[in-house]
């Protein structure tokens, strides 16, 4: 019986299996909605898997499992649990409901219970509805884009390339040891060769952080290279799988459709104050994602950010606006190379702006802040507001003076953002804060003042050994610097920062209290 | 505007267009103003050599033709005394403005005083009648110099703006009228055959046409003692004729020189007289004395020279006293006393200048007359 | 209204342009009546010099100011001779880095001269110092300040002027709003 | 007086200066065999000459001998202050820069008490023509020392011979940025007059120099009759134009040297004034 309702259902071979399987031999009336995927654990459903498919346009999704305490590898009963629930926060934040992922426990004798479970599941999906999320048909592919390899590399001028190999001496990856060269990858894709699958690895692998664009005597822009490359290999259908299952993208790619309507903001503390009709909107990104996705980890509260941006905006007496469906902007996307649904996102955040009256956006992300500012309109996405990174309002505030800074504690070292320092040439902004943070203490501050190489990822894809190489690396020269924290600019480079911290043997020779330069200054800020 | 500034412009507006001077303190901005305007409106600038130089080019530039003055402060104002007495002479129409500074000598070059009020009247050797203004603002000197210009014009002499350092520097609200507002007199021009001319016959108001150089008049302007025609006459007849026209077309027109200004009069006891800056602290004085119930007026002298004599003489028949407020050891207060010929006491507040006089001098003054 | 403003400062420091900026501001486009005058030494650099103004919706008779209701000081010497003047209830405005006061008054305080010279020109302390001055005290109007600070600059530095009046209009701002801020107990973002 | 007599009167033969004379003042102070009137003469025969508006000519003079000269042309003529002619002239050009200007006065007033004024005049290009009657002293005041008397000469005031030196006029005018210079003695009446002439159609600071007799006061103190002055006039000078001005030194014990010695051309102070401050017009 056909059925406009899809859901789908992980179910793992061991016990749940057998119940089911008594279930078909009696023909029993499984909802016939319900599409089983038979699955070796459900501890091995990761939350990219669980999220793929509502990005494909299931209108939910079911883990069964073995009842806790009988998994057969230990600790898949945990797992799943732990993974359902963090998948239905980010499903209930995203404007899907949480309850469209149900995780289901059964012993093999309990066949008559788990049909009970699914029709329960089957008639509260239908009483939900539809998922709003459509699944994507067609390309929409952005107009006059490149599509050959030769007019990409035209594009780029990378024949302008000297073979000089300065870039490979610089590029943190080669510098960890990578077999990994740009000046080669850009011969080999000149030569002709940018279908031979060892080319396509290094062009995934690269961390677009742009040190090999600064170092080109002749001016080849390799990250906006890579950048197309990578939409041509999207094309293709031969991307890599990014990092993280794809959890990411595959959220980005839900979030194109424009009659999801995201609860970005239903956790904000009370004492911040916002005002639907202020002049100034404020773009909060995809920290409280990453939260809930990464709190497992050495509590990253990248969500803190957001709060603390909110915070300051109120403590100099700005109540900026939020877009309760604020969308991501869809950095993550372009970078990745799904160049068509970039532009979804940012046709649907443009309008979305546009139709807040706002004059000014504020953002404490340099990623949404370079692509909302610059990536939009080189894809002739226009936004009819200026784009103001919550560094530069916080100079432009406290550069008007009657603020003073507690003294900072310790020692601090600082993490450059790739899309700040590099891409926006603002790598000079955060260190102006900086040096009003430490004004009293000028020796608390550890910096040279050029900027620091790239966190070791980007855009959720190319994370490997090498770039957890030289993330140690960085964290044991800052420890041995004497620095005590080490103050980002990014809530990814926190996020990746800490993740080279959990190193189980290294342990403790990395450990540094990590904490955004907005909330290192909400901390320590007061009227003078 | 300044003060300085406030006159430059009143000059300007009077058609003054020529300057001919010498920079000295505090005396120098009217000459950077008038070098920056005058080219504009067809008139000419020059710093002359010297202040004696500055005073002849200003009597040439008269003679031919224009409104000319020059500004000055007491040292340079000492020079140009021989020229200003070839001035009165030759009766000849120009501006001198004096901003004084504490003397005598260098004295005080940055620092205000009224010390050369008798310089102003004496200064240059011989008898004869001058006009001088004091006004104490600069707005006031705005409309003073035009008035200024303008008496000079009428009565064919030199005259001089008596300001201070002190108002020459202050800086107040000046509101200057479209030219249409503002009266501008001339020199009354000779008629009849030039062959007759006589450079020096007055007409009915005392005062004798003057033409300019080049008018074909053939005019001889000397400092020699000079009959009717100019010529020099060495005799004392001819001193004596010369001497009485210059001294009586000013005095003879003195209800139309003289300028006072009187606050509060009818009923005072005391009256204090003053003038220019000091003017301004006696206003002060006189309010707060008021406040306390004292009956004070002020007689302000806007025309210092000719002295207001009468007014003083008529006071002198009812009040009970004057205190001249000056920032001098006593110059018109002496005038004061002569004026009031022992009718009613008359008391100094004054000093030796550098500074303003301050409005709890005069009160303390006014008490102690009490 | 009758406001005495004392200025006060050492030669090349343009406290007399203050002054008359002040003044001008009052006199002309507020329509006030206002007096300015000054004293200073022989020197035009380096000397002390002080500048008296008089703001009034009345006649002023007597310019000078023996205690002034407000008191501007950018240096040291000028404070410490001035500042006893000072009426008790008197607003006391100074250089932040230049002048440190005593004996536990409340002030306020601009660094003027190093934001002067973050603008790229040390003359401007003085334009910032009207700006900060204009919105401490509202003795003059805003609009009629920076109109004023305009007229009063050689035309080429217009720009950059009117950039340092409105520095330190800012700075004032953000110092009244930190004691607004901070009477009402809110002292920093997470206290 | 008879009718005749007044007839013959009328008929005898016009002074060929009498229009530009005022011959009701005659007789003048000056005293007989004095150099004035002879080059007062030269100065308003060349004035005619020049063929210059006569209207718009004016004479100003000092205080002195020479000085009364204003007194005598019948044109709008001043007689200023001691030394001041030239500040009065330059007021009365500047005014009315139409006006032909001839500063017309002694040594004394125009050199030691006006001696400034004259080098600034000639450093601003002053568009005036300045005559000075050089007779070596004051002679007015009955003969004293001035800056023009010779070393060792007697005056009243040097009763055993001047012991200060006197100035080199046409070296202080060129020095001082005067565009014509020339110098003359009285007995050089054509060569004079010529000279003033060329100076007074020449815009700019022009300076001549005439050297007269002062028989009464330099003479008699100086054992020089008057003739003998003339003929040290005669003997003891040498025409040469162009003239290095650093040899123009008057001592008549050796040559002294006449002629005309700058004639150049330089904007004149009126020129550069609206040039510089009114370019718009």
């Amino acid at each position: 019986m056909p059925t406009e309702f899809k859901i789908v259902l992980f179910l793992c071979s061991w016990g749940p299996h057998a119940a089911f399987q008594r279930l078909q031999d009696q023909r029993a009336d499984i909802p016939p909605e319900i599409k089983m995927v038979r699955i070796p654990c459900s501890g091995r459903i990761s939350k990219a898997l669980l999220f793929k498919p509502f990005e494909m346009g299931a209108d939910g999704v079911i883990l069964v499992g073995c009842a806790p305490g009988a998994c057969r590898y230990g600790t898949g009963t945990e797992t799943a649990a732990e993974n359902t629930e963090d998948t239905r926060q980010i499903l209930d934040l995203i404007g899907l409901d949480g309850e469209r992922v149900q995780l289901g426990n059964f012993q093999p004798d309990a066949a008559d219970d788990l049909l009970a479970f699914l029709k329960a599941f089957a008639a509260r999906i239908r009483e939900l509805g539809k998922s709003p999320v459509r699944a994507q048909a067609g390309r929409d592919r952005f107009a006059g884009e490149p599509e050959t390899v030769e007019a990409i590399v035209a594009r780029h001028d990378v024949f302008a390339c000297q073979d000089c190999g300065k870039c490979t001496s610089a590029c943190s990856l080669a510098l960890a040891g990578k077999p990994f060269s740009p000046r080669y990858v850009a011969a080999e894709i000149i030569a002709g060769h940018a279908d031979r699958p060892d080319v396509r690895t290094s062009v995934n692998a690269c961390l677009t952080c742009g040190v090999c664009y600064e170092r080109c005597p002749s001016a080849v822009n390799f990250p906006e290279f890579i950048k197309d490359m990578r939409a041509y290999y999207h094309d293709r259908a031969v991307s890599a799988v990014p990092a993280h299952g794809g959890f990411f993208q595959s959220m980005m790619r839900a979030m194109t459709s424009e009659s999801l309507v995201p609860r970005r903001w239903t956790h904000l503390p009370e004492s911040i104050r916002t005002n639907p009709q202020s002049r100034v909107l404020f773009f909060g990104g995809c920290a409280s994602y990453f939260d809930i996705f990464f709190h497992k980890f050495l509590g990253v509260q990248t969500e803190r950010i957001v709060e603390d941006s909110l915070r300051l905006l109120n403590f100099f007496d700005v109540e900026p606006a939020l877009m309760s469906d604020e969308r991501c902007c869809g950095h993550d996307l372009l970078w990745s190379g799904d160049r068509e649904n970039f532009l979804r996102l940012a046709r649907i955040n443009a309008d979305a702006i546009a139709a807040t009256g706002a004059e000014e956006i504020i953002t404490a992300c340099p990623e949404c802040c370079h692509t909302l500012c610059t990536e939009y309109a080189r894809y002739g996405i226009e936004l009819p507001v200026k784009v103001t990174h919550m560094h530069a309002f916080l100079e432009r505030e406290i550069g008007k003076g009657a603020v003073a800074f507690k003294a900072p504690q310790g020692r601090m070292a600082f993490q450059d953002a790739c899309r700040q320092s590099r891409f926006d040439g603002q790598a000079d902004l955060p260190r102006k804060l900086l040096k009003h943070l430490c004004a009293d203490a000028p020796e608390a501050l550890d910096d040279d003042g050029a900027p620091t190489p790239c966190c070791g990822n980007s855009a959720w894809i190319g994370c490997d050994a090498f770039s957890k190489h030289f993330q140690v690396q960085r964290l044991q020269r800052v420890r041995q610097s004497g620095s005590t924290t080490l103050i980002t600019a990014c809530p990814k480079c926190q996020i990746h920062l800490r993740c080279a911290m959990e190193d189980v043997l290294r342990g403790g020779d990395l450990k540094l209290e990590t904490m955004d330069l907005v909330s290192a200054i909400a901390r320590s800020i007061y009227w003078a | 505007m300044t003060g300085d500034v406030a006159c430059a412009e009143g000059a300007l507006a009077a058609g003054c267009r020529f300057f001919g001077g010498y920079p000295i303190t505090p005396a120098t901005e009217i000459a950077e103003h008038m070098s920056g305007r005058l080219p504009d409106v067809g008139g000419t600038f020059i710093q002359m050599e010297d202040e004696i130089a500055a005073m002849a080019s200003v009597l040439g530039a008269a003679w031919s033709g224009c409104k000319s003055m020059t500004a000055t402060s007491g040292p340079g104002f000492s020079l140009m005394m021989e020229n200003i007495g070839l001035g009165v002479c030759t009766e000849t129409p120009c501006v001198v403005v004096n901003v004084q500074r504490g003397g005598p000598s260098t004295g005080l070059p940055t620092m205000g005083a009224q010390a050369d009020m008798m310089q102003a009247r004496w200064g240059s050797h011989g008898d004869y009648e001058i006009i001088a203004l004091a006004p104490c603002s600069a707005q006031e000197i705005f409309y003073q110099t035009i008035t200024a210009f303008n008496l000079s014009e009428r009565y064919r002499t030199p005259v001089f703006i008596m300001t201070d350092e002190m108002i020459g520097h202050m800086s107040e609200k000046v509101v200057i009228p479209p030219a249409d507002q503002i009266t501008t007199e001339w020199r009354p021009k000779p008629k009849g055959r030039k062959d007759r001319f006589l450079l020096f016959k007055p007409d009915e108001n005392g005062v004798a046409p003057m033409p300019a150089a080049g008018e074909g008049y053939n005019v001889h302007v000397t400092g020699l003692t000079h009959d009717e025609k100019g010529y020099p006459v060495m005799s004392v007849e001819a001193q004596e004729e010369m001497m009485a026209r210059i001294k009586r077309k000013i005095l003879g027109n003195r209800d139309d020189i003289i300028m006072t200004e009187g606050h509060g009069l009818d009923d005072a006891d005391i009256v204090l007289v003053s003038y220019g800056i000091s003017a301004r602290t006696s206003m002060a004085a006189m309010q707060q004395a008021r406040a306390q119930g004292l009956k004070v007026g002020l007689l302000r002298l806007i025309t210092v020279w000719p002295f207001a004599e009468d007014h003083i003489q008529r006071l002198a028949e009812r009040v009970k006293g004057f205190v001249t407020v000056e920032v001098n050891l006593g110059q018109i207060h002496l005038e004061v006393l002569r004026a009031a010929a022992g009718r009613a006491p008359c008391h100094l507040v004054g000093h030796s200048g550098g500074t303003i006089i301050s409005p709890d001098q005069v009160l303390a003054k006014i008490k102690e007359v009490f | 209204m009758y406001k005495q403003i004392t200025i006060t400062g050492f030669g090349g420091q343009g406290v007399i342009l203050a002054g008359r900026i002040m003044g001008e501001a009052a006199a002309i486009l507020d329509h006030l009546e206002s007096t300015l005058v000054q004293s200073y030494g022989p020197e035009s650099r380096g000397g002390a010099c002080s500048a008296q103004v008089t703001i009034a919706d009345g006649p002023i008779y007597f310019p000078y100011i023996q205690s002034p209701d407000i008191l501007v000081c950018l240096s040291q010497s000028g404070y410490d001779k001035h500042v006893a003047t000072l009426k008790k209830d008197g607003v006391l405005i100074v250089e932040q880095d230049l002048v440190k006061p005593e004996g536990g008054r409340d002030y306020f305080a601009v660094p003027c001269t190093r934001f002067a010279e973050e603008l790229g020109n040390k003359m401007m302390a003085n334009i910032i110092m009207v700006g900060f001055f204009t919105a401490i005290t509202g003795a003059i109007s805003l609009e009629a300040a920076r109109a004023t600070v305009k007229k009063s600059v050689p035309k080429a530095t217009i720009e950059k002027n009117v950039k340092a009046f409105e520095r330190g209009w800012e700075y004032a701002q953000a110092t009244l709003k930190g004691r607004r801020e901070k009477a009402a107990g809110r002292i920093g973002v997470v206290a | 007086m008879s009718a005749t007599a007044q007839a013959s009167v009328m008929a005898a033969p016009e002074h060929p200066l009498e229009d530009l004379i005022r011959s009701d003042r005659i007789p003048h102070i000056w005293c007989p065999g004095c150099g004035i009137g002879t080059a007062f003469a030269a100065c308003l025969t060349a004035m005619k000459a020049s063929g210059i508006d006569l209207q718009k000519t004016c004479m100003v003079s000092g205080i002195g001998c020479s000085g009364r000269a204003a007194g005598y042309v019948k044109l709008d003529s001043f007689h200023t202050t001691h030394g001041r002619a030239i500040p009065f002239a330059t007021g009365l050009k500047l005014g009315n820069p139409e006006l032909n200007v001839v500063v017309f006065s002694g040594d004394g007033d125009l050199f030691a008490i006006g001696g400034n004024h004259f080098i600034h005049a000639a450093r601003r290009n002053m568009d005036l023509t300045v005559i000075c009657l050089n007779n070596l002293n004051y002679g007015m005041t009955g003969g004293q020392v001035a800056a023009t008397t010779p070393h060792l000469a007697r005056t009243t005031t040097t009763p055993v011979g001047n012991p200060e030196s006197p100035f080199n006029l046409p070296l202080l005018a060129w020095a001082s940025g005067a565009t014509y210079v020339a110098r003359w003695t009285v007995l050089h009446t054509r060569e004079l007059t010529d000279c003033i002439k060329k100076a007074i159609t020449k815009s700019g600071f022009s300076f001549i120099e005439v050297l007269g007799p002062c028989p009464v006061n330099y003479g008699r103190r100086n054992r020089e009759k008057p003739l003998e002055t003339l003929r040290l006039y005669r003997d003891q000078t040498i025409i040469r134009n162009n003239a290095d001005p650093s040899d123009l030194e008057v001592d008549f014990t050796k040559k002294v040297v006449l002629g005309e010695f700058v004639d150049k051309e330089r904007a004149t102070c009126i020129e550069n004034y609206d040039r510089t401050c009114r370019p718009a017009l």
